[in-house]
């Protein structure tokens, strides 16, 4: 175990020589990777709309720009291995704590910045052709700039608070982009809730934030792990809450059980934010979070991860249930993406780092690929849903091909990226002694398999029922699937155990007290039964779906019975949370005042004047006859007088209230000269 | 020149405003009338700044907080009664008693 | 309009209007920039018109009716004074209604002295427009510009008439002969004064040449564009239903121009075009009439170059008595189409005689174009439909 | 048309042209050709109907006037017609073409005792004030008119100005002095004139 | 000489400058105009060049019968043309004829803030008028010339502000004695405040293009509508007089004042100040009888959205080389 | 000191003038029943107080409070009076009938500050008034020690500015007004 002497540390281990990169100038100025798109951001807002084709040649020009120029960063990442932090500029402070911006350039985030760089290049060119026409067009660029730039911001932060504001930033602008076609309410309440579930998590990430920070004395990440790996008896009383605390964030934005609700919702938003926010941005910042700081829970915190690898294995195998029953193409591949997050945050849990990096580097690719297959799908059908597709095999031959190609990969078939992730997650599992975890691991692919089997069935084969004729979508379009076809086959090429393990090391140059077992050849056992359960997974699709040519009309014939509804409602979790947690709140807050209204004051009233008549009907019986009455008239005058000019004090009128107040002002100085 | 003459004035003023703060029933007079109060809040600090002699010069400064903020209030104000003129065709301060019981 | 407005105007205390969010505003009789008698009854928010009516007939003198009680030339004088700025032009469609009822035919050389006086009075008549427009959007100097060329063209007027605004040249079955000139004179010498030819290059000369000082001057002046263009837009469709006629319409992209399809005065022997703008606000009317002049003055160097010699006088009896019959003759005037029906019962003056002007027409489209413009727009929209308020009231 | 015949044979043979073309089309009748002006007669019924074909059908989409003639024999003012008429109100309205100069003058009859006609501002919308005109001076009432009141006269007079029936009141004091060209002027009986 | 008796000396000047300096303005745009538009303009007043007309005018409208109208506010009526005539009056005491204290009444240290805090008092006097005469062409006139004159003091101060960075003071004569030690006039520097004073003060003048509130051929003559004999005589007065200041306050901030290519030597002072005032004078005549004039919501939209942002920009520019060189 | 020495001061003489213009302006703004008369009075009394500024040597913000108050405010008064055409005839009720209490308030309000001041500073002195304050320590003063009032003060400036226009703006169209007109009638 090397100590931690910066953030970044020496990466001799790994074999190759360490490049901290002082003086590379494109090292210093990496910062530009995330300058450039906020750049962009204010220029599509000021000037986009009088472009051509309004503001999205900018967006395209800022992100070919973060692409190539992490692409720079991540060679010079493989092929020497880099450690760079940027001199902090300092914004603020908070007490002590200083507020800063900087950035990073180390294995994790050179493999981030290539991710989210390539994935927004490819998909804002895809959505330069999904977009035209829109009546919005320019601010659904300049919002999808700023999402993009807010992951890189968040990607690049050395400390917590700029994650923070990255993560904020990413909250918002997914905000928006859920939000984009809000004339209709059902859009933006799904935006809302993506925003209020995040928000709800968010919470945890302060906090912990302020946890983790404040024995340590800095919001510096390199700071805290330096404490967990030297001091740890300074920070060992926190460090569980906090990385717990943290963790939550991470479920937030990850959409981990039970906050992965907001993420099937989200579809609302166009195809190409839904692309992008599941392969590359927002999804992948819970994970990129618990990947940034795995010493602590390798070391510190060995206790939660338990609870992220529960999680994990929980979220993957329910998700993977609900993107069976679902209709709608985008749905299933959300559903799909929180499965697979599942997997990738199970991997983290059971401390394989790699592995767990490694799924989200070809998952970001086929996921990609799918979403801007099913959005090419949409765009030509004009439907979400698969019981209007169908048959659309001839029509559209490269989506087609690129969808299915993206479907094998996700299914882990040989020898496409998933397969190999998939396989090294599931070693891990076996490795660390997760044998329930496998299981499940092994039973997801299975689903994975099945559901993704089911999709493509439904959508391809069969016979076309929906209306209008259903066309290939431009080369504006086509190409970025294509590309992300191409690395969606060869993604998985670059960590095969025995052969060649290059991914390991980009990624492992910086947090290395971490022992992590690597294993030298693949655990066959385990590739055995994971090949066979997906395989059985597409057989089960192709008996379902494509042999049974019923099911091809009606469409999920089979219903298990218990089973089936609790999917359908997906697992009454929306139900319970707001039957279980906004209604009781919200019904007893209106219901109190209510009842306040109504009892204590209308009490107060009513028996007041109940009161006052029983009085004076007693008073009325006894001495009204002894011809009294002027002095019972004269006391019921004075109470009805009293009443009537007490409420006439509330005359509404400013200046009577205005006078009154002078009045007293002006009495109560005088009361204090003289009693003082 | 004594300094008590200054601060009589201002008192002056100030109670004048008050008058035709209480009395005034258009709209346009009551902020006629709050200019006047304003105005004889800036005698007073003008003045205590005469006879503080104090460096920083507060009280002229915080006299010209309280001009340029009057003139934010009259913009305001003079919206809002042109708002309420349109709405009941009536600048009368004593018909908008919608807050009454 | 009413007593009630009557008594509005005279009332202009303020604050017995101001419990009305909207005000009345009287925009004439008496009024710097209403060309004479018009009124028009604002309802005005601010400085935004709601809802604009012209009320006319200040100056109502009955012309159809008093014509009833006249002979032909006695109206020839009379319809003078419908039009003042360009008086001749009034006489052109009468005097050739009247003489299709007789079937006279009128000598060519007076035809082309119609010609060239008729072109003239557009020429006064425009130039007039081109200086007051100007000054009424507050440029002053325009005018002076404008007005010193025009005593040019008005002095060459009465050097052949006599006459400098009402000319009254005109007579059944030719023009008059000037004093001494017999029926039979050769060109230069009796019927048009000596130096007229000469004097009307040099006037035409001048007139063109004002025309592009008029454009350096004022044209071509943002503040002109920003007050003129786009303002007061008269679709063609509009114009056609009210009976809008002449350079008005002509600035909404209709090239029609009755010398070119009424047959009237040897127009079809000359070289001239139709001038039209596309855009039909205020600016293509002002331009429509600077390019006229330029048009205008072409035309009468080309009727000087071509006038033949001959005759200017018909044989007509003593006392003109027009044969039974009816007819509605018009003619492109300065304003637009001014016509006449003429019903002829055989007597030395007409049964009935409708004057149709263009002035009248012209304006009563004014209050669809109103609406919801500015009070500075008002002037602007009103001074380029250049109309005379002695047309309109008749 | 140029007032020398002998230059127009041709311009006459299209407009006769044009009125056999015209007659067609509005279904009315006669329609004479006279001085250049060609006039088509159409029943009172269907003026609205007409004048909707002259616009429509012949594209005659420009409205340069409309008025009327009083047809009486006993006249206060000038000189009666040569021949006996029909007591009655002729109402006349020409339309035009914005192209080749095609214009037509519709006519058609009102009876004095029951002036009123169908309002021709729901087809030419600048009809308006003509309208207003002619109800003013000939006491003609349009119906269907949207603001049917006086536009030139004071709103206390009296009487329809054009009807021959109504007096040039200031000729009934003192005779017009330029009747001396056709008739002697009656000086002697005068002296003041 | 003692302190009073030079003060009295110098306010009789200037009493005598007010009236004086209109009457020159007058005449030379009663001339220019004219031949600019082919006229000859007055000739036969006071026997040669028609150099007596505007003192015959005066005459003339003293002579006048003093008409107020049934529905006016007598006593605003009668006020408004005075308080006009201070507003205006009270700006010469700051102009610097000359180097030293016996060009100029009194040099206050905030001379330049001074005459533009004096200068707004007239928009009061303007907006009284309009509402005084009881006529709603004058009211309406009134409310235009008060919404221009508040919209174009902005840029007005705006365009000063600039000056008075570059001078490092607000002091008239120190103004000047800056741009002759500096060797050149603002007027190169600032040439952008230069350029929007003019403008702005053209609107403050409510002169061609900007003269709407009197605009005759829409309001008849606004706020004058219903003023006549002696008190149109002033507000005349006042017109020209403020012109003529505002071309002494352009020539001190931008021209260079008193001062010529460093000259400043005292007799010259009132010269050369005088030549550059006839000069700005000379322009504004020149747009007055060149431009048409605009309408009220662009000559808002050109205040708002152009001379104010610039005037922002001339500001920052300027401050931006202040502290840097 | 007494009253002798008082008068002997020239500056308490041009005080004295002053003091009452603004104090007769100041009562007929309260008292005055036309709307445009009362305005015109709020500028002689703000004349007046900008007159007792120069008295007290306060140069720069006499000139502010001409520019601003008289310049600005007192326009937009007379502006938003017209344009509002509020009731300006002399005939109108523009006071409540319950004139005594309020001069009661006011007179207590009065009583009680002039009291307190009475009580607080005697006969306490202005003097070295010679100096007058140089409008560049006003400037220094403002960027430096005061630069955080200063800038809310801006932005509750910039409030106003957007408030303002936001109420003051009309957003029916003369339709909807016409047919809201109609409802209400």
């Amino acid at each position: 175990m090397i100590k931690l002497t910066n953030f970044a540390i020496a990466a001799t281990e790994t074999g190759r020589a360490a490049q901290y990169g002082e003086g590379n100038p494109f090292l210093e100025w990496a910062w530009l990777i995330v300058i450039v798109p906020f750049l962009a951001f204010l220029a599509i807002v000021f000037f986009g709309k009088r472009l051509p084709r309004r503001g999205g040649e900018i967006a395209v020009g800022a992100m070919a720009f973060v692409a190539v120029y992490a692409a720079v960063l991540f060679i010079m990442n493989v092929t020497g291995g880099v450690e760079f932090v940027g001199d902090p500029v300092e914004v603020g402070k908070i007490g002590t704590f200083a507020i800063e911006w900087g950035w990073v350039v180390d294995g994790l985030s050179s493999m981030m910045y290539l991710v989210v760089g390539l994935l927004a290049f490819l998909i804002f060119t895809y959505a330069l052709g999904y977009m035209e026409g829109d009546v919005r067009v320019t601010w659904f660029f300049a919002a999808f700039t700023l999402f993009a730039g807010s992951m890189l911001l968040l990607v690049s932060a050395p400390n917590l608070i700029q994650l923070i504001v990255g993560w904020e930033g990413v909250g918002l602008s997914s905000y928006l982009l859920i939000g984009h076609y809000w004339e209709d309410k059902e859009n933006s309440s799904a935006g809302m809730k993506a925003f209020y579930v995040n928000k709800v998590a968010d919470i945890g990430l302060i906090i912990g934030a302020f946890v983790l920070a404040i024995p340590v004395g800095s919001f510096r990440i390199s700071d805290i792990l330096t404490a967990v790996v030297d001091n740890p008896e300074a920070i060992e009383t926190v460090a569980m809450v906090g990385a717990v605390l943290l963790f939550i964030g991470a479920m937030g934005k990850s959409a981990q059980f039970p906050f992965h609700v907001w993420l099937p919702d989200a579809m609302a938003g166009p195809t190409p934010v839904s692309a992008l926010m599941h392969a590359a941005t927002m999804v992948t910042a819970g994970v990129y979070l618990v990947a940034r700081m795995f010493p602590l829970y390798a070391e510190m915190a060995a206790d939660a991860r338990g609870l992220v690898i529960t999680i994990g294995a929980i979220t993957l195998i329910i998700a993977g249930l609900l993107a069976v029953v679902q209709d709608d193409i985008k749905k299933v591949l959300a559903y799909s993406t929180v499965s697979q997050l599942g997997y990738m945050v199970a991997a983290l849990g059971a401390g394989a780092y790699t592995a767990g990096l490694f799924h989200l580097w070809t998952h970001a690719f086929f996921k990609g690929l799918l979403f801007l297959g099913a959005g090419s799908v949409i765009h030509s059908v004009h439907s979400n849903n698969m019981s209007d597709m169908g048959g659309l095999r001839k029509p559209m031959p490269v989506t087609f091909s690129t969808f299915v190609a993206g479907t094998l990969a996700l299914a882990g078939i040989f020898p496409l990226a998933g397969f190999f992730s998939k396989d090294e997650v599931l070693a891990a599992f076996n490795h660390e002694g997760y044998t329930a975890v496998l299981v499940i691991g092994i039973i997801g692919a299975f689903i994975t398999a099945f559901y993704m089997a089911r999709t493509v069935f439904l959508t391809f084969y069969g016979t076309y029922k929906g209306h209008g004729h259903p066309h290939e979508s431009p080369k504006v379009m086509t190409v970025p699937m294509m590309i992300l076809a191409g690395l969606a086959v060869v993604g998985g090429w670059v960590n095969i155990p025995g052969l060649y393990t290059g991914f390991t090391e980009w990624v492992g140059t910086r947090a290395h007290p971490i022992a992590e077992h690597h294993a030298e050849s693949f655990d066959w056992p385990v590739l055995a039964i994971g090949l066979t359960a997906a395989l059985l997974g597409i057989v089960a699709g192709y008996l379902l779906y494509f042999k049974d040519k019923q099911t091809q009309l009606e469409r999920d014939t089979f219903r298990i019975p218990l089973l089936w509804p609790l999917l359908e409602h997906k697992y009454y979790l929306d139900d319970l949370y707001l039957g279980g947690i906004v209604n009781p709140i919200k019904g007893p807050i209106a219901r109190f005042v209510n009842w306040t209204n109504s009892y204590i004051f209308d009490g107060i009233v009513n028996g007041a004047g109940f009161l006052a008549r029983a009085v004076a009907g007693v008073v009325y019986g006894v001495f009204d006859q002894r011809g009294i009455d002027l002095a019972l008239n004269g006391l019921a005058f004075t109470t009805d007088g009293a009443g009537g000019k007490t409420r006439l004090l509330q005359t509404g009128k400013v200046q009577q209230y205005a006078g009154a107040t002078v009045i007293g002002a002006a009495l109560l100085v005088i009361g204090f000269v003289i009693f003082r | 020149m004594l300094l008590n003459q200054f601060l009589i004035l201002g008192a002056l003023l100030f109670s004048l405003g008050i008058y035709g703060l209480l009395v005034r029933r258009n709209a346009v007079m009551v902020l006629l009338s709050i200019e006047l109060m304003l105005n004889a809040v800036n005698v007073n600090l003008v003045a205590f700044e005469a006879f503080l002699q104090n460096a920083n010069v507060g009280g002229q400064i915080f006299a010209i907080f309280v001009i340029t903020v009057a003139a934010a209030e009259v913009g305001v104000g003079l919206a809002i009664i042109l708002m309420i003129f349109r709405n009941r065709t009536s600048a009368n301060i004593d018909e908008l008693d919608l807050m009454k019981w | 309009m009413d007593h009630e407005a009557m008594m509005a105007l005279s009332e202009v205390a303020v604050s017995l209007e101001l419990e009305t969010p909207e005000m009345t505003l009287n925009i004439g009789p008496q009024h710097p920039s209403t060309h004479g008698v018009l009124r028009l009854v604002a309802q005005v928010d601010g400085e935004r018109v709601r809802d604009i009516k012209p009320v006319i007939g200040y100056m109502h003198r009955g012309y159809e009716k008093i014509s009833e009680v006249r002979t032909y030339p006695q109206i020839t004088a009379l319809i003078n004074r419908l039009d003042w700025v360009a008086g001749y032009a009034n006489e052109i469609p009468f005097i050739v209604g009247a003489e299709r009822l007789m079937e006279l035919e009128v000598p060519d050389r007076a035809q082309y002295i119609r010609l060239i006086l008729a072109e003239m009075a557009r020429i006064a008549s425009h130039l007039v427009f081109c200086g007051s427009y100007p000054l009424e959007l507050g440029a002053g100097t325009p005018l002076f510009f404008a007005l010193r060329e025009r005593e040019r063209v008005l002095d060459l007027m009465e050097s052949v008439t006599g006459g400098r605004f009402h000319l009254n040249f005109n007579r059944l079955g030719g023009v008059k002969p000037a004093a001494g000139a017999g029926s039979n004179t050769r060109k230069d010498i009796q019927d048009l004064p000596k130096g007229f030819y000469e004097g009307s290059r040099e006037a035409m000369g001048r007139v063109l040449a004002v025309c592009d000082e008029l454009d350096q001057l004022i044209s071509g002046n943002e503040i002109l564009f920003a007050r003129t263009k786009g303002v007061g837009v008269m679709t063609p469709e509009q114009a056609a239903a009210y009976g809008v006629s002449g350079p008005n319409l002509r600035g909404s992209g209709v090239a029609f121009d009755l010398r070119k399809v009424e047959h009237y005065l040897p127009y079809d022997k000359l070289d001239f075009n139709v001038v039209t703008r596309q855009a039909g606000d205020c600016f293509a009317r002002y331009e429509v009439r600077v390019d006229e002049i330029r048009e205008s003055a072409k035309m009468v160097v080309q009727a000087i170059d071509s006038i033949p010699s001959g005759p200017l006088q018909a044989k007509v009896p003593k006392i003109i008595k027009v044969p039974k019959g009816e007819t509605y003759m018009r003619a492109e005037n300065p304003k637009g189409e001014m016509g006449y029906y003429i019903v002829s019962e055989g007597g030395t003056g007409p049964y009935r005689l409708k004057i149709r002007t263009a002035s009248f027409s012209n304006i009563s489209v004014l209050s669809e174009l109103m609406e919801g413009v500015l009070i500075p727009d008002i002037v602007a929209i009103m001074g380029s439909f250049d109309f005379v308020l002695g047309e309109v009231d008749r | 048309m140029p007032s020398n015949p002998s230059d127009t044979a041709d311009l006459q043979g299209t407009l006769f042209a044009y009125a056999e073309h015209v007659a067609d089309v509005l279904d009315a009748e006669p329609v004479v050709v006279r001085h250049g002006t060609i006039k088509a007669h159409v029943p009172r019924d269907s003026w609205i109907d007409a004048l909707t074909k002259a616009r429509d059908d012949l594209g005659l989409i420009f409205f340069s006037w409309l008025s009327a003639i009083d047809w009486s024999n006993k006249v206060e003012v000038g000189d009666p017609p040569t021949e006996e008429v029909d007591e009655r109100f002729e109402i006349l309205c020409t339309v035009g073409d914005l192209s080749e100069g095609k214009r037509i003058t519709l006519s058609t009859e009102v009876s004095k005792d029951e002036p009123t006609m169908p309002s021709a501002t729901g087809v030419y919308r600048g009809a308006n004030w003509h309208e207003r005109e002619t109800f003013e001076m000939f006491g003609i009432d349009f119906v269907g008119h949207p603001d049917l009141k006086k536009l030139y006269l004071v709103d206390g007079f009296e009487g329809n100005p054009l009807r021959k029936s109504f007096p040039l009141l200031s000729r009934e004091v003192k005779p017009w002095p330029g009747t001396v060209d056709v008739e002697a002027m009656p000086s002697t009986e005068n002296p003041e004139a | 000489m003692s302190f009073g008796l030079e003060l009295a000396i110098k306010l009789v000047v200037i009493a005598a400058l007010i009236p004086g300096s209109a009457l020159v303005l007058g005449y030379a745009e009663l001339k220019i105009s004219a031949h600019m538009q082919s006229r000859i303009g007055p000739y036969f007043a006071g026997g040669r060049f028609g150099w007596a007309q505007l003192l015959a005018d005066g005459v003339k409208f003293i002579q006048k019968e003093d008409i107020i109208p049934d529905n006016a506010d007598r006593p605003v009526f009668k006020v408004a043309p005075v308080l006009v005539m201070i507003s205006t009056a009270t700006l010469f005491v700051v102009l610097p004829f000359g180097p030293g204290g016996g060009f100029v009444v009194r040099d206050l240290n905030l001379g330049i803030f001074y005459a533009l805090a004096i200068s707004s008092v007239g928009t009061i006097g303007i907006l009284m008028a309009g509402w005084s005469s009881g006529n709603k062409y004058s009211l309406m006139g009134g409310l235009r010339a008060a919404g221009q004159l508040i919209a174009y003091e902005l840029p007005l101060v705006l365009a000063v502000v600039g000056v008075v960075i570059q001078a490092g003071t607000m002091s008239m004569q120190g103004i000047v004695e800056a741009q002759i030690a500096q060797g050149w006039p603002y007027a190169f520097t600032q040439f952008l405040g230069f350029f929007i004073f003019l403008v702005a003060g053209l609107a403050e003048l409510s002169r061609t293009p900007f003269d709407m509130p009197l605009a005759e051929s829409e309001l008849i003559s606004g706020y004058l509508t219903e003023y006549s004999g002696f008190r149109f005589l002033f507000f005349y007065l006042a017109e020209y007089a403020s012109m003529f200041a505002l071309a002494a306050i352009a020539a001190t901030l931008f021209l260079g004042g008193y001062g010529f290519w460093g000259v400043s030597a005292s007799w010259t002072g009132p010269i050369f100040f005088g030549g550059k005032i006839l000069l700005i004078g000379f322009v504004i005549i020149w747009l007055r009888w060149t431009f048409p004039r605009f309408r009220e919501d662009q000559l808002q939209t050109l205040a708002w959205k152009w001379l104010i942002p610039l005037a922002l920009a001339n500001i920052m520019v300027t401050a931006v080389f202040k502290v840097v060189f | 000191m007494t009253v002798a020495d008082w008068i002997a001061e020239p500056t308490n003489w041009v005080y004295l003038v002053l003091a009452l213009v603004i104090a007769v302006s100041a009562l007929r703004v309260v008292t005055s029943t036309n709307v445009v008369h009362a305005a015109l009075f709020l500028v002689l009394a703000l004349a007046g107080t900008a007159g007792l500024f120069l008295l007290l040597s306060a140069e720069f913000v006499a000139w502010v409070l001409v520019l601003v108050y008289i310049g600005a405010v007192i326009v937009l008064f007379l502006f938003g009076i017209m344009i509002t055409r509020a009731p300006t005839g002399p005939n109108v009720e523009v006071d409540h009938q319950r004139r005594a209490p309020a001069a009661m308030a006011a007179f207590l309000i009065f009583i009680v500050t002039a009291g307190s001041a009475l009580t607080a500073f005697g006969d306490k002195q202005i003097s070295n008034l010679g100096r007058g304050t140089s409008t560049e320590v006003i400037g220094e003063q403002l960027l430096q020690r005061f630069v955080i009032p200063f800038e809310v003060v801006s932005f509750v400036l910039l409030a106003a500015l957007i408030g303002g226009i936001t109420l003051a703006r009309k957003d029916a169209t003369p339709a909807e007004e016409m047919a809201r007109e109609g409802s209400d009638a």
